[in-house]
């Protein structure tokens, strides 16, 4: 790398206190000047507000679900509005709040920051990605609007292709599209990280989000081009009756699952690795130590990464394809289980003679690291032929990627936002109504989701509008878990909503962390930094340097 | 990419990076990462071709003889052709001769324009015979039913070659006028070069395409 | 009815328990890490919580050499317990695929929204499968439409029933009883109601229920294949004495058969469903492409009844000579 | 500062080197080498592309980055190359059907 340390940038002196004068939210103002910004932080909020419009659609059709569960007569809904719900849950949390979630949000905020650089490589791509995103989701809005789809996410064929007449199609190309943003996304990271280190930054001085983000982008350029060209055939095979996917005419439906599954289960690492870098993050910050064995967890993220392209043939255990790659697949599948355990086993011994704070964004990592054991270790036994041959599409899978996503990579993400919101906003929020608000998500996720491991092993399938009797007092623990959770998300909502107004002013360096994003100013200039950072020193290493004055702690 | 006119302002360099070569060198690793997501998105057609070419490699083989040879042949070497001129167009950029760039980017436009030209008649010709997938589709041979899903997989992996050649065409035009208005200097020709690198790759995809859809088994 | 147990369902075969067991392993695992976790995360929470503003860490990492010990302890044991999981799955996956000889062969045709189910004898039902118990039985399955999945928790297996080519389920119940039988794939708008039961009987019970409810005149599959081979005029090509427009069929099932294109096809229900729905695709040695194809003409009941048929073709030409009659 | 910057005659040499590829293609497929013939086909395309990749593309002398890039995204598609043939080559292998 050749990069020249840069004079001092003209965006504006700090105030005395710390805060500067003008910084990246007050530098301009007007619709315009959002909407065509080229500032990687300007456009992680323009991707903040649209992800949680779709959270907040999927999260009601989640209450609406759980609502008809609640009695096993299917009494709520018809059958086809039911199976739209499931379908719209499922394809609006997947491809459009998981998978941009962290890395489109708290990536694109923090990457440029993290490794001392003025912007991502390419701001105008950086720009385009959210366009792409949004029109994706405008596609899929429509669609919900004119009916929405009724295949499941996974639009397995022949059933997407020959025998629904709803929006398969409009919704296809809203993925599509979307998935063009998750490229872009990536590849932006990926130059970046490669390219626009700070001098000094070597690559085992990043701080671990900055490992986990780009695992995650590896996922994203080498997976979603597959999912793009299986969705394609659907929609060709939809209107032109080509015979791709058609037994009719030769063609083989699990030929479409091989290809949806190449993508979707490494697109599961794509929504979990850059929760795991946040919480790499989280625990070292919170513990005042350097994270136990760097290189292993920094590895494990790649390890991950790769060999999640490996296993994807575990979602097809019954599927007809023949029970040799079962095998294998199960194999390579028990694999990636370890880097996993690698990580959990470090963030624990982390915590060893640490000196641990319970703040908030602290304790929404402790949920995630549980949770994350729990989801991980059942997912162990999905990839288990013997067991997988039993509860495979069951509520034992429903209950275990639930684990995984929202009690990974929500747990995550909710923690990440807690932990920057000052430096984004230059704002604290309250701590007890924090606190608060990730033990309620906590209890409200685990009566929500245990119930239905129990189900799942009892053989109550996935996707069923009514069911036997005798599943529905779980099923009513399970909705009634569902009502706590949605009021556990609504609280950060309601405060973080509450801080940007009335919240008190942030100190540049609110946690004591180190990291180069907490030697800027909260909220960060337009250039970042008022100078070139030079690194010196590997990440954690505390006590933390006094660059910026700190003044006021917290509330 | 003009200049924001924060910290430096030298021309031809974005605000954000410090030197040329940095900006070039992330220019065309975000350029070859783009070209891999491509590499894969036709990986899963290749991947369906490979399937159902070893599930029905007899009608795959009768199918295949019923393409004009000759007509790909034409192509491969207009295509291959058409790569030279792009790449010499590129060194021309390189070594600051713009107007020789833009001649040879018109020349390589035509190339392409050519082999579009020449698959629309091979299009043409399938769809006067019936070998186009749908409802009048007619086959002669043995296990027609199955050589349905030969011409399905050759429109599709030729028609989503031609609509990247299209995209293709439209940015050497662009890059042609950019060109001949000397937009381009050695220290920055970035767009030029991953422009250059998104037609080889179209070329990348045509090298494969041919041998798999028109030379099967001609013996 | 209520299940035996408010965490495990029926368990009916021999083969739920050996799954039952393996389940109970991965469980006592998911307990003792998940606690270990827990507890040291709690211990170390409370141990070592911040007790002044400017206290820090420490790093024992770089300082202990044992550290790089304990990153291969913990991950080469759990690899260890991981590789023990998955041999022992696949040990019970391969009980759940591979019927024993001499199982009864049933059929199963799947369609949006219900199970049609022939008996060896012929006798159909649809969303009721009774069997007899302690009676290796073993499913052919497909799907006429969409994919669908067969699904008896109390069995603990699910198989997907696929509209391009048969599927196999077996299962041998240790007890009577009824028991859910589910569509595990999800296959449209009545997918929740794409429902049954298994009803598992004494052996002598079914023989009645066979007999008793046996008003219809339904026949074997054999015989109903054998009455199709003549009304779908199958037998004016397939016969001993027609001058070799088409293969002899008796005794074929099982066999090797050498194609046109040099190479050999397993003779088997999959290569037989597809020569009638699409002849041309695999022609044995010696014969033209001629057949015209049944695709559309002939449903998914009636291919399973002419697969049986073709099956019990024996290679004495007796047998030839009835069926030629 | 820029690039490297390739002589002119190493570009006509790669543009005769990809006609004579071509020429040779086309023959080979009308000789019979039973199922050889698919393999020749496929290494004479992927000869054809390492020598548009390396000088056309300009990976030669280029950052030894690219090339990984461009290895890691062939390695990710033979895993799917491989894993298909994985399951359609082995499915009947146990005899019971479906499975």
């Amino acid at each position: 790398m050749t990069t020249t340390p840069s004079a001092a940038r003209t965006a504006g002196a700090a105030m005395p206190d710390g805060s500067p004068r003008t910084h990246y939210l007050n530098a301009t103002y007007g619709l315009k000047s959002w909407l065509l910004t080229r500032d990687h932080k300007r456009i992680a909020l323009l991707y903040l507000v649209s992800i949680s419009v779709f959270f907040a659609l999927g999260g009601l059709m989640a209450v609406l679900i759980r609502m008809e569960l609640a009695t096993p007569e299917g009494d709520l809904f018809q059958p086809d509005i039911y199976n739209r719900l499931f379908t719209m849950h499922g394809v609006l949390m997947i491809f459009f709040f998981l998978i941009p979630g962290i890395p489109a949000v708290l990536g694109n905020f923090l990457i440029p920051l993290m490794i001392g650089a003025r912007d991502l490589a390419f701001p105008r791509i950086n720009l385009l990605s959210w366009y792409l995103y949004s029109i994706g989701g405008l596609f899929t809005l429509w669609a919900l609007l004119h009916g929405g789809v009724d295949t499941g996410w996974t639009f397995y064929t022949p059933l997407s292709t020959n025998y629904v007449n709803t929006s398969v199609i409009t919704v296809g190309v809203g993925i599509f599209i979307a998935g063009f943003s998750s490229i872009l996304t990536g590849l932006n990271f990926v130059v970046t990280i490669h390219r626009m280190r700070a001098p000094g930054l070597t690559w085992f001085r990043l701080p671990l989000f900055v490992w986990g983000a780009y695992a995650t982008s590896l996922i994203q350029i080498l997976g979603t081009p597959v999912i793009a060209i299986a969705i394609l055939l659907v929609a060709a095979e939809r209107t032109l009756h080509i015979g791709i996917f058609d037994p009719k005419l030769g063609g083989d439906p699990i030929l479409f699952q091989h290809l949806f599954w190449f993508y979707s289960h490494p697109a599961v690492y794509i929504m979990i690795l850059p929760s795991m870098g946040v919480v790499s993050e989280l625990v070292a910050t919170f513990s005042r130590k350097p994270i136990f064995g760097y290189k292993f967890v920094a590895f494990a993220s790649i390890g991950i990464a790769v060999l999640g392209f490996f296993v994807w043939g575990h979602h097809m255990f019954v599927s007809g394809q023949s029970i040799y790659a079962g095998v294998i697949f199960s194999v390579l599948s028990m694999l990636v289980a370890v880097p996993s355990a690698i990580k959990v086993f470090n963030w624990t011994a982390t915590l060893y003679k640490g000196s641990i704070s319970w703040d908030t964004p602290m304790l929404y990592a402790l949920g995630f690291i549980g949770l994350f054991t729990i989801g991980g270790l059942t997912g162990v036994m999905l990839a288990t032929l013997g067991i997988d041959a039993h509860v495979h599409d069951t509520y034992f899978i429903i209950a275990h990627f639930h684990y995984i996503m929202v009690g990974g990579a929500i747990m995550g993400y909710l923690g990440g936002l807690h932990f920057w919101w000052p430096k984004i906003t230059g704002r604290m929020y309250p701590l007890f109504w924090s606190k608060l608000s990730a033990i309620v998500i906590f209890i409200g996720f685990n009566v929500t989701f245990f119930p239905q491991f129990i189900l799942g092993y009892l053989g109550m399938p996935r996707r069923y509008h009514s069911y036997p009797p005798e599943f529905q007092v779980l099923n009513v623990m399970s909705s009634a878990g569902a009502t706590v959770l949605g009021l556990g998300y609504l609280m950060p909502l309601v405060y973080f909503i509450w801080s940007i107004r009335y919240g008190p002013k942030a100190p540049s360096n609110p946690w004591g962390a180190t990291g180069l994003e907490w030697q800027t100013t909260s909220p960060p200039p337009v250039e970042n930094f008022l100078t070139q950072p030079i690194v010196t020193a590997p990440p954690y290493t505390y006590p933390a340097p006094k660059r910026a004055p700190e003044v006021t702690r917290g509330v | 990419m003009a200049s924001e006119g924060h910290g430096h302002d030298l021309p031809g360099l974005a605000h954000h990076f410090d030197s040329y070569a940095q900006q070039r060198d992330s220019a065309t690793l975000g350029m070859w990462t783009f070209l891999v997501t491509e590499i894969l998105f036709f990986g899963g057609l290749f991947a369906a071709y490979g399937v159902y070419r070893s599930l029905y490699p007899e009608v795959f083989r009768a199918s295949s003889h019923t393409l004009s040879i000759q007509l790909g042949t034409f192509n491969t070497v207009v295509l291959i052709a058409s790569s030279l001129t792009m790449a010499l167009a590129v060194r021309g950029g390189q070594t600051g001769k713009g107007k020789l760039a833009a001649a040879l980017l018109v020349l390589t436009l035509i190339l392409g324009s050519v082999f579009l030209v020449v698959k629309g008649f091979e299009y043409h010709e399938k769809f006067v015979e019936h070998h186009v997938p749908g409802a009048s589709f007619h086959f002669e041979g043995p296990d027609a039913p199955h050589a349905q899903l030969f011409f399905s997989l050759y429109f599709l992996m030729t028609g989503l070659h031609a609509l990247h050649m299209i995209i293709g065409i439209v940015l050497v035009g662009y890059v042609a006028i950019r060109a001949a208005s000397g937009a381009y200097t050695p220290e920055n020709y970035n767009f030029l070069e991953g422009t250059g690198l998104y037609w080889h790759f179209v070329d990348l995809i045509w090298i494969f395409l041919f041998p798999l859809l028109y030379l099967i088994g001609r013996h | 009815m209520i299940p035996s147990s408010p965490v495990l369902p029926d368990q009916a075969s021999d083969v739920a328990r050996s799954v039952d067991h393996l389940m109970l392993y991965a469980l006592s695992g998911l307990v003792f890490f998940s606690a270990l976790i827990a507890i040291l995360v709690l211990v170390f929470m409370v141990k070592y919580r911040r007790k002044s503003d400017d206290e820090v860490g420490i790093d024992i990492y770089e300082t202990n050499r044992k550290s790089h010990v304990l990153e291969l302890v913990w991950s080469v044991i759990p690899l260890g317990l991981l590789l023990i999981l998955f041999a022992w799955g696949t040990k019970v996956f391969f009980e759940q695929n591979r019927p024993p000889a001499g199982a009864a062969q049933y059929w199963v045709t799947g369609r949006q929204w219900m199970w049609k189910i022939q008996h060896p004898d012929g006798r159909r039902e649809i969303d009721e499968l009774h069997v007899p118990v302690g009676k290796a039985v073993q499913l052919r399955m497909i799907s006429e439409d969409v994919i669908h999945d067969f699904y008896v928790p109390a069995f603990r297996i699910h198989v997907d029933v696929l509209p391009s080519r048969y599927t196999t389920y077996w299962f041998k119940a240790n007890r009577t009883g009824s028991f859910h039988l589910f569509c595990g794939q999800y296959c449209g708008t009545e997918h929740s109601k794409m429902v049954g039961h298994v009803i598992v009987m004494e052996p002598r019970a079914y023989e009645a229920w066979l007999a008793g409810e046996k008003t219809s005149p339904s026949s074997s599959a054999v015989a109903s294949g054998d009455e199709l081979f003549v009304a779908k005029s199958c037998n004016t090509c397939h016969r001993p004495d027609s001058s070799a427009r088409a293969p002899i069929l008796n005794g074929v099932f099982g066999t090797q058969a050498s194609l046109n294109d040099d190479t050999k096809v397993l003779v088997n229900e999959d290569y037989i469903r597809e020569s009638i729905l699409n002849p041309a695709a695999k022609v044995v040695a010696g014969y033209q492409p001629v057949m015209p194809t049944f695709k559309g003409q002939i449903s998914e009941e009636e291919l399973i009844q002419l697969v049986n048929y073709i099956k019990s073709l024996k290679a004495a030409p007796a047998a030839t000579a009835e069926a030629g009659k | 500062m820029p690039a490297h910057v390739q002589p002119v005659r190493v570009y006509f040499g790669v543009f005769a080197a990809l006609m004579a590829f071509t020429a040779l293609t086309v023959f080979a497929s009308f000789v019979n080498l039973g199922h050889a013939n698919t393999f020749v086909a496929l290494g004479i395309a992927a000869a054809k592309a390492t020598l548009v990749i390396l000088y056309f593309m300009h990976v030669k002398g280029n950052t030894k980055l690219v090339p990984v890039v461009i290895l890691s995204g062939l390695f990710f598609l033979l895993l799917l190359f491989l894993f298909l043939a994985a399951d359609y080559g082995t499915r009947g292998w146990l005899g019971v059907p479906g499975r």
